[in-house]
């Protein structure tokens, strides 16, 4: 959670962090390098615009979507979308009739190539606590209401699958190009506390 | 283990902290989140393990701290495993004993993201082994968790779900998590009504799905 | 209410602290007891109302707090519920707003200690009501809990014991606990194996009892 | 639990609960002689003190026993021991084969008029959570090691009823006063993590 500058515990939290890479480059357990890439990496090469790639390509290629939802892994591989907590890949689709949201209640499982990591409120107690209990009353908080007469399917990523939200094709899709299409899939769309 | 970070279900939490939106809000959130990435080969730990050494942070400070400090505090304590460090060491930053250099090199960076982009192999080949389950077969999750790291949620435990896929034979989380890994079990996508979990306070047609290695279940 | 106070049979928590031996510490600790048993009478609340109250404590503050502490918050929930305080007045200990004092009269020290000695009638006359259960029936606590305040703890849910006492017809607390008791419910002390709980890590004779009221239980 | 003087939580809870009484005082919610009066009543009249002479006359007087075992709370009454937490009072026997402790894992309920308030650690979390699944390992941290062929029972405070132990009685307990006896009677004992 985002605490203040004032924050004793995020001061003790800094303090401990960076003790510990001091330690772990004087032990040599770390090259600095190896930090500065990994965290490089995830900010520029990784984030939701992988996943609205995916999606954008899925709603405009019925073959493509087809192959997505039937092999989920190897069809986002094909974008070259891969990597750690994203090697077991299922795409879940959303229907008129059909509504799917993905959490991890243990910790903060995540489908990191598409989505990037996650966002905070993704790993807060109240998410993972309420989404499988009360599916309705959490997407409500996020401002999307469902049709009582939709089904909600709640996924709990507790093995090595990682999931993605195939949102609904918004009803002027034809008139968009890729790159706009892409533009409207939100990162919440795909993890399902959002519509698109 | 039945520990805090079991949350599924639980109550009291209060509203989602929507505009929580950022991945991180500190630079040394993204320093804490690399040295896990890296110090996972060097020392070497595994997915499991650090997640493991996460549930076993006190409950109240599971709560209050931070996400990426918690996972500081769990690399600090794999590192003590390891014999790789002492506590003194970790609260100055200041090296007081050599550890053999050669059985724990770092990783190189270029390393790291080519494995990162790479992804790790979590499925072993099944050499003769047979599923004791089939798709549409119900299924009891066993009534009782294990006292270690293990995946398997108290908010389904003794509830009977459908089979809707088997999704190969996985390396073993409760197996990895001590170094006993891999292990490997079927694994399976399981369907619960949510109404089976739940009760009544939930709606009729909804449905939730886990994945569960194939020794959480029994045949309903 | 799936709970944090919710604790029977959660790992994590570490040795007992059993050289915390004393009721009190500090004198702050003794005034929010009395605090509590005083305002009991002319807010009013029952112990119900006080238990739900506390368990309505952010769970990272059940943690932490004091358990004094806990009392004194849940009475200002109580108070504030009951309009007869506000925030304001809780902050700063001073009078913003005068209450209808007859209706909310102090209770003398005399009466509130005769009381106290005395006990409080916690069984209702059975009218004609039927007990569901008899003696040596096998029972199932129901799989599902109250959204509520309510006394049957998660880990029992769902799981079989025998009746081996109908203690008799008493106030419901899921009732009591929001101001719609007594309700009265017959409540039967259930016992139950130790390994059908947790499995064969218990010893094999070992037993667990638990007070349940009908409400809870179907028959097995 | 005890927190050293200068802890900001303690503090805190401190001022809290003096703004607390000023404020009920001068809303004339409370009468500060009814706080003095049942504080002093608690430290005064109520304690383990009471339940001690319950098993001491329990151990002594056979008739008595089978009264206390059969209705303790009209056996414990006799003695003068009534009040809140305690209206219905059910005495288990520890014995050579069965062994009790009680416990409330919901919140901290305790038979106030036999035994007094409860100590912390009766109201750690620790306690409520461990002694309802390893009594064994928890009774071992007390100090108490059972025999395997002991059975363990454990009696969780979910309604109404509120248990006191009934402890062996000592071997030598012919040669001991009623004093003594009760002397020998511990809190810990009466509720199951100690031997007497």
């Amino acid at each position: 959670m985002p605490h203040d500058d004032h924050d004793p515990l995020e001061q003790g939290a800094a303090l401990r962090v960076r003790a510990l890479e001091e330690l772990m480059v004087a032990k040599g357990l770390v090259d600095p390098a190896a930090l500065d890439a990994i965290v490089e990496y995830y900010e520029r090469d990784v984030g939701p615009r992988n996943g609205a790639a995916v999606v954008a390509k899925a709603w405009t290629d019925p073959e493509y979507k087809g192959w997505l939802l039937r092999d989920g892994t190897a069809a986002i591989a094909s974008l070259g979308f891969t990597g750690f907590q994203g090697e077991h890949m299922r795409v879940v689709e959303n229907t008129p009739d059909v509504h799917n949201v993905i959490v991890c209640t243990l910790c903060s499982c995540y489908p990191w190539p598409v989505l990037g990591l996650p966002p905070t409120w993704y790993k807060s107690a109240a998410y993972r606590s309420r989404v499988v209990r009360e599916p309705r009353v959490v997407l409500e908080e996020f401002g999307l209401t469902l049709p009582e007469e939709t089904r909600v399917q709640v996924w709990d990523s507790t093995a090595e699958i990682r999931y993605l939200v195939l949102p609904q094709r918004p009803s002027d899709w034809q008139e968009l190009s890729a790159e706009d299409l892409a533009e409207r899939v939100t990162r919440n769309g795909m993890i399902g506390t959002a519509a698109v | 283990m039945d520990g805090i970070h079991d949350m599924g279900g639980m109550q009291g939490f209060g509203r989602i902290p929507i505009n929580q939106d950022t991945v991180f809000d500190h630079n040394w959130q993204k320093r804490a989140f690399a040295l896990a990435e890296t110090l996972a080969w060097s020392v070497p730990f595994d997915a499991d393990q650090h997640r493991r050494a996460i549930e076993q942070i006190a409950p109240v400070d599971y709560l209050r701290r931070d996400y990426f400090e918690k996972w500081a505090i769990a690399v600090q304590t794999l590192l003590l495993d390891a014999g790789l460090v002492d506590e003194e060491e970790l609260r100055s930053g200041r090296v007081k004993f050599p550890i053999p250099q050669d059985e724990h090199p770092p990783v190189p960076a270029e390393t790291l993201v080519q494995a990162t982009r790479a992804g790790a192999q979590m499925t072993c080949p099944e050499t003769g082994s047979v599923p004791a389950f089939a798709v549409d077969q119900a299924v009891r999750v066993r009534p009782h968790g294990a006292a270690g790291h293990t995946r398997v949620p108290r908010y389904v435990r003794g509830h009977i779900g459908r089979v809707v896929s088997n999704l190969g034979f996985f390396q073993f989380a409760d197996a990895m998590a001590v170094g006993k890994g891999p292990a490997p079990q079927f694994c399976y996508t399981v369907e619960f009504e949510a109404r089976t979990l739940w009760g009544e306070d939930a709606q009729a047609d909804d449905t939730m799905f886990l994945d569960l290695w194939e020794p959480y279940l029994e045949s309903a």
